[in-house]
C-alpha cells in the first residue's frame, strides 16, 4: 500500500499522469484497513520534513556568538566529545559531567552551555523551553540541529560512571511507579508490543529492543498536530500530564533519569531523528 | 522577521519542481492559547513564485492552509543552476522573499 | 490491491461505515470550530464562501461540473485534522487554476492556486480540516469550473486528552 | 555428615535470602521514584503533588512491576477494592447510552491541564472497541463490542459489570483499567450512563 504512493509519487514526480494509478484515489475507496490507510497518511508525507525549519535556525544559534560573553556555542559548548564537537553526540547522552557533577541530558546540557558558557538569564530560556507558532523556543532548535548531525549513529552510552548506572535504576523505578487519580505509571500503556491507544501504537519501552529503540530514534519530532518540534523532555512531560501526575520540571533529576532509562532500552538503535509524529 | 524558507528545486527532464516549507502558524484566529486566551489570525495570504522574472506560480491562501506550511508545483523551461524566487506576504503585513537554485 | 475490488468497494455503505466522531474539544483546539467567536473576515470575497457553489460564485462562475479529469490523492484517514497531505493534478486543457475547498470548515476556500502559461497544473499541499468531510479540488479552464472530491476521516490519535 | 546438612541448609536458605534482597531492593525501588518524583515535579492546576503519593494498591503493583504481588497481599488489596464498590442507592443500573457515548469519547479528566469544573471523561475507546462505528479505538483492554448481547442483563450480570466500571482492581488488581468510581473519576450518573452504553439493547455497542 505504502509502495503504491510511493509509485504514484514517483510517476506524478515524472510529470506523466497515469490514469489508473490514480483512479483508486480519486474514487477515495473504502476498503482498505484502518492500518493501511494510516500508513497511506504517513507516507504523503515524503521526506518534506518541517523540522528542516527548526534544524536551520538551531545551526544559527549554534554558530552565533550570544549573551553577555559574546561567544559561540560552536566554539565553548562541550556536549561529551569536546567543544563544539556535534556529530555523534546525542548518541552518547545523557551522559555525567565532570564541570556540572551531574549526569545531564542534551536540553540540561545545552542549558548549562547557554547560561555558564554564554552567559544568558536562564529564567527566560526555561520559560520558553517549548514554543507556541510565533514564539520560539531556542532549545527546540539547537536540539533539532545538533540530534540531527547524529542521524544514522548508533545509540551507545557510556554508562561507566556510577551516577550513570544510578540514573538508570532511578529511571527504571519511575517508569513502573503507579499514582494519581488514574492509577498510571508509564509501564501502564508502554510495556507491551501491538497494542494501541486509539489509533496509535503503543510501544513497549519497558525493556531493551526494538520497540525502544525505534521510538527512541526518532525523538525529537516535528508534531503534526501541534505543528512544532518536540524533544524527549517534552513527549515526557506531557506523557506526565496525561498520567494526571504534577508539572514535570524542566531539567529535573526525573526527567533526565527515565530518558537514561529510555536511552539504555535503545542502545544500538541508529538515530533517525528529528522525525515526524501525529 | 519570519524565518527563511526552505526551497528545493529540481530539474526532471524538462520540469523543475519546486518544494518549499515555510516557517509560519497560520493562526486562524480561532485557536486558544495555554492561557484560554484567542490567538489572533495571522496566516500568509499570498505566495508567488518567479522565473526569470516570470511568475510560475502565484497562490492565494486563508487560514486553513497547515501551519509551517508545504507547497510543491512544476514549470517547463527551467534550467539547472539558474535560480528559483518564492515570496510570500502575511495578514500583519510581514513579507519574506528566497531563492534556490534548480538543481 | 487491485484497482477493481477497490472500485467495487467503493459504495454507499461502504462510505458510512466508517463514521468516525470527533470528540468535544477536539476541534476547538485545532483552532477551526465554526462555534467560537468568529475574526476578523478575510476580505477576499471567495474566502467569505461556505459551499461549493458559493466559492465558485465569489470567483466568478457557476455550476461546476465534476470531472475525471482531475486526480485528487488525498488520505482515506488523516491521523490529524491539522494537516492533511493533498496533492491535485490536473489534465483538463487550458487549466489556469486549481483550488482547494472544505465545505465544513468554518470557511469552505483553503486555497487558490493561479497556473500561469508554461506551469504544470500539479500542486502539493497541506490543509487543516475541522473534521471528517469531503475535501472538493476546483479547476477552472476556459471552458468554466470544474471539481473532484474525496472523503477524508479525521481519526483521534493517542491519550484523547 | 555435618557438612552436608549444613550445605543442604544453606542451599535451601538461598533463594530465601535472595527473594529478601529482592524485596528490598524493590522497597527502595518505590521509595526512590517517590524522592526523585517529589523533587522534580510542581503543583499545577487540579494536579497537587498529593497525587505523587501512593495507595496500597498502587505500590504493590509498582513495586512487583513487571509481576504480580504476592498471593496473600493480592487477595486482601482485592477484597478490599471490592468492598468499596458502591452500589446505586436507587438500585437502577442503566442510564442513557447516549450520554455514556459521550462519556466513552471524552478523554479529558483529572489532567493539570483540565477545567475542574468540566465533567471527567470515562476515554473508553483509549483502550476498548464498543460502537464498531468509531474505528479510532484501542486494544489494550479487550473488545466490548456485543458486551451486553452476548452476557443479558440480569442481576448478578450487572452487578459485576458495574463493580468492574467502578472499581476493576477489586477483580484484576494490577489492571491497567482505572477506578472510575472509587476514585471519583466518573460520577455515579456517568457510571449508569456508561453501563446502558454496554447494556441497552438499542445502544450501538449491541448492534
Amino acid at each position: 500500500m505504502r509502495r503504491r504512493i510511493q509509485q504514484m509519487r514517483k510517476r506524478l514526480l515524472l510529470g506523466g499522469v497515469i490514469a489508473t494509478a490514480l483512479g483508486a484515489s480519486m474514487l477515495g475507496a473504502q476498503s482498505t484497513s484502518t492500518e493501511d490507510a494510516l500508513a497511506d497518511y504517513r507516507a504523503m508525507f515524503g521526506d518534506d520534513n518541517p523540522a528542516a525549519l527548526w534544524i536551520a535556525r538551531g545551526e544559527d544559534l549554534w554558530k552565533e556568538a550570544r549573551g553577555s560573553r559574546k561567544v559561540s556555542l560552536a566554539d565553548t559548548c562541550d556536549l561529551g566529545l569536546g567543544d563544539g564537537v556535534i556529530k555523534g553526540a546525542y548518541a552518547h547522552l545523557p551522559r555525567y559531567f565532570a564541570d556540572t557533577a551531574k549526569v545531564q541530558d542534551l536540553e540540561s546540557r545545552l542549558l548549562t552551555c547557554m547560561v555558564k558558557g554564554q552567559g544568558m538569564d536562564e529564567a527566560p530560556i526555561v520559560k520558553n523551553r517549548f514554543g507556541d507558532g510565533d514564539r520560539k523556543s531556542d532549545l527546540e532548535a539547537l536540539s533539532a540541529y545538533i540530534i540531527d548531525a547524529s542521524r544514522g549513529v548508533a545509540m551507545d552510552l557510556p554508562m561507566t560512571h556510577a551516577q550513570e548506572r544510578l540514573a538508570y535504576e532511578s529511571g527504571k523505578a519511575i517508569f513502573f511507579y503507579r499514582t494519581g487519580t488514574h492509577d498510571f505509571s508509564c509501564a501502564t500503556c508502554h510495556s507491551q508490543s501491538g497494542k494501541r491507544i486509539r489509533l496509535q501504537e503503543l510501544p513497549n519501552l519497558s525493556v531493551a529492543g526494538a520497540d525502544a529503540r525505534d521510538t527512541y530514534t526518532v525523538w525529537p519530532a516535528y508534531r503534526v498536530s501541534q505543528g512544532e518540534v518536540r524533544t524527549m523532555e517534552w513527549r515526557i512531560g506531557d506523557c506526565f500530564r496525561q498520567q494526571r501526575v504534577p508539572e514535570l520540571v524542566f531539567g529535573s533529576q526525573a526527567a533526565i533519569d527515565l530518558t537514561m532509562f529510555l536511552a539504555k532500552n535503545a542502545e544500538g538503535g541508529k538515530m533517525a531523528a528529528p522525525g515526524l509524529k501525529r | 522577521m519570519a524565518d527563511p524558507m526552505r526551497i528545493r528545486a529540481t530539474l526532471t527532464g524538462d520540469t523543475v519542481e519546486v518544494k518549499v516549507l515555510m516557517s509560519h502558524p497560520m493562526e486562524t484566529g480561532l485557536r486558544k492559547d495555554a492561557d484560554g486566551k484567542l490567538v489572533p489570525a495571522h496566516y500568509i495570504d499570498t505566495v508567488k513564485a518567479s522565473y526569470n522574472g516570470k511568475d510560475v506560480m502565484t497562490a492565494e491562501w486563508g487560514p486553513a492552509v497547515s501551519k509551517n506550511p508545504f507547497l510543491a508545483f512544476r514549470f517547463k523551461g527551467g534550467s539547472k543552476g539558474e535560480k528559483v524566487t518564492v515570496t510570500w506576504h502575511d495578514t500583519a503585513g510581514d513579507t519574506r522573499t528566497d531563492e534556490a537554485a534548480i538543481q | 490491491m487491485s484497482m477493481s475490488r477497490r472500485a467495487f468497494l467503493q459504495t454507499g455503505a461502504g462510505a458510512t461505515a466508517l463514521l468516525v466522531v470527533a470528540a468535544a474539544g477536539f476541534t476547538p483546539r485545532l483552532g477551526l470550530a465554526a462555534t467560537e467567536p468568529a475574526a476578523a473576515p478575510d476580505p477576499r470575497k471567495p474566502f467569505q464562501g461556505h459551499t461549493l457553489d458559493e466559492v465558485v460564485k465569489a470567483m466568478g462562475g457557476s455550476n461546476a461540473q465534476q470531472s475525471s479529469e482531475i486526480a485528487l490523492q488525498a488520505p482515506e484517514i488523516a491521523e490529524n485534522g491539522a494537516v492533511v497531505p493533498l496533492v491535485i493534478e490536473s489534465k483538463l486543457p487550458g487549466t489556469r487554476m486549481i483550488a482547494i475547498v472544505s465545505e465544513k470548515n468554518p470557511h469552505a476556500l483553503s486555497a487558490v492556486f493561479n497556473i500561469p502559461e508554461g506551469a504544470e497544473a500539479y500542486v502539493m499541499t497541506r490543509v487543516k480540516i475541522a473534521e471528517t468531510s469531503k475535501v472538493t479540488a476546483i479547476v477552472q479552464t476556459d471552458k468554466g469550473f470544474f471539481y473532484t472530491d474525496q472523503l477524508v476521516k479525521v481519526t483521534l490519535g493517542g491519550c484523547g486528552g | 555428615m555435618r557438612i552436608w546438612i549444613t550445605t543442604l541448609l544453606l542451599s535451601a536458605m538461598l533463594p530465601l535470602v535472595a527473594v529478601a534482597a529482592d524485596k528490598a531492593r524493590k522497597d527502595d525501588r518505590n521509595a526512590q521514584a517517590f524522592a526523585v518524583m517529589q523533587a522534580s515535579f510542581v503543583a499545577k492546576g487540579q494536579a497537587g503533588m498529593d497525587r505523587l503519593v501512593q495507595d496500597k494498591t498502587q505500590a504493590a503493583c509498582s513495586l512487583y512491576a513487571p509481576g504480580m504481588p504476592p498471593d496473600a497481599l493480592a487477595a486482601t488489596l482485592l477484597e478490599d477494592n471490592r468492598n468499596r464498590v458502591k452500589y446505586p442507592a436507587d438500585g437502577n443500573y442503566l442510564g442513557d447510552w447516549k450520554r455514556g457515548q459521550a462519556v466513552a469519547e471524552e478523554g479529558r479528566g483529572k489532567q493539570s491541564s483540565d477545567d475542574p469544573a468540566e465533567p471527567s471523561g470515562g476515554n473508553c475507546y483509549a483502550c476498548h472497541q464498543l460502537d464498531p462505528q468509531q474505528i479510532a479505538y484501542g486494544t489494550i483492554g479487550p473488545s466490548l463490542y456485543r458486551y451486553g448481547k452476548l452476557r443479558g442483563n440480569s442481576e448478578p450480570v450487572l452487578k459485576l459489570a458495574w463493580g468492574m466500571l467502578n472499581d476493576m482492581k477489586g477483580y484484576i488488581l494490577c489492571s491497567a483499567m482505572p477506578r472510575f468510581g472509587g476514585k471519583d473519576i466518573l460520577t455515579e450518573q456517568q457510571l449508569k450512563d456508561v453501563m446502558a452504553l454496554l447494556f441497552d439493547p438499542d445502544s450501538p455497542v449491541n448492534q
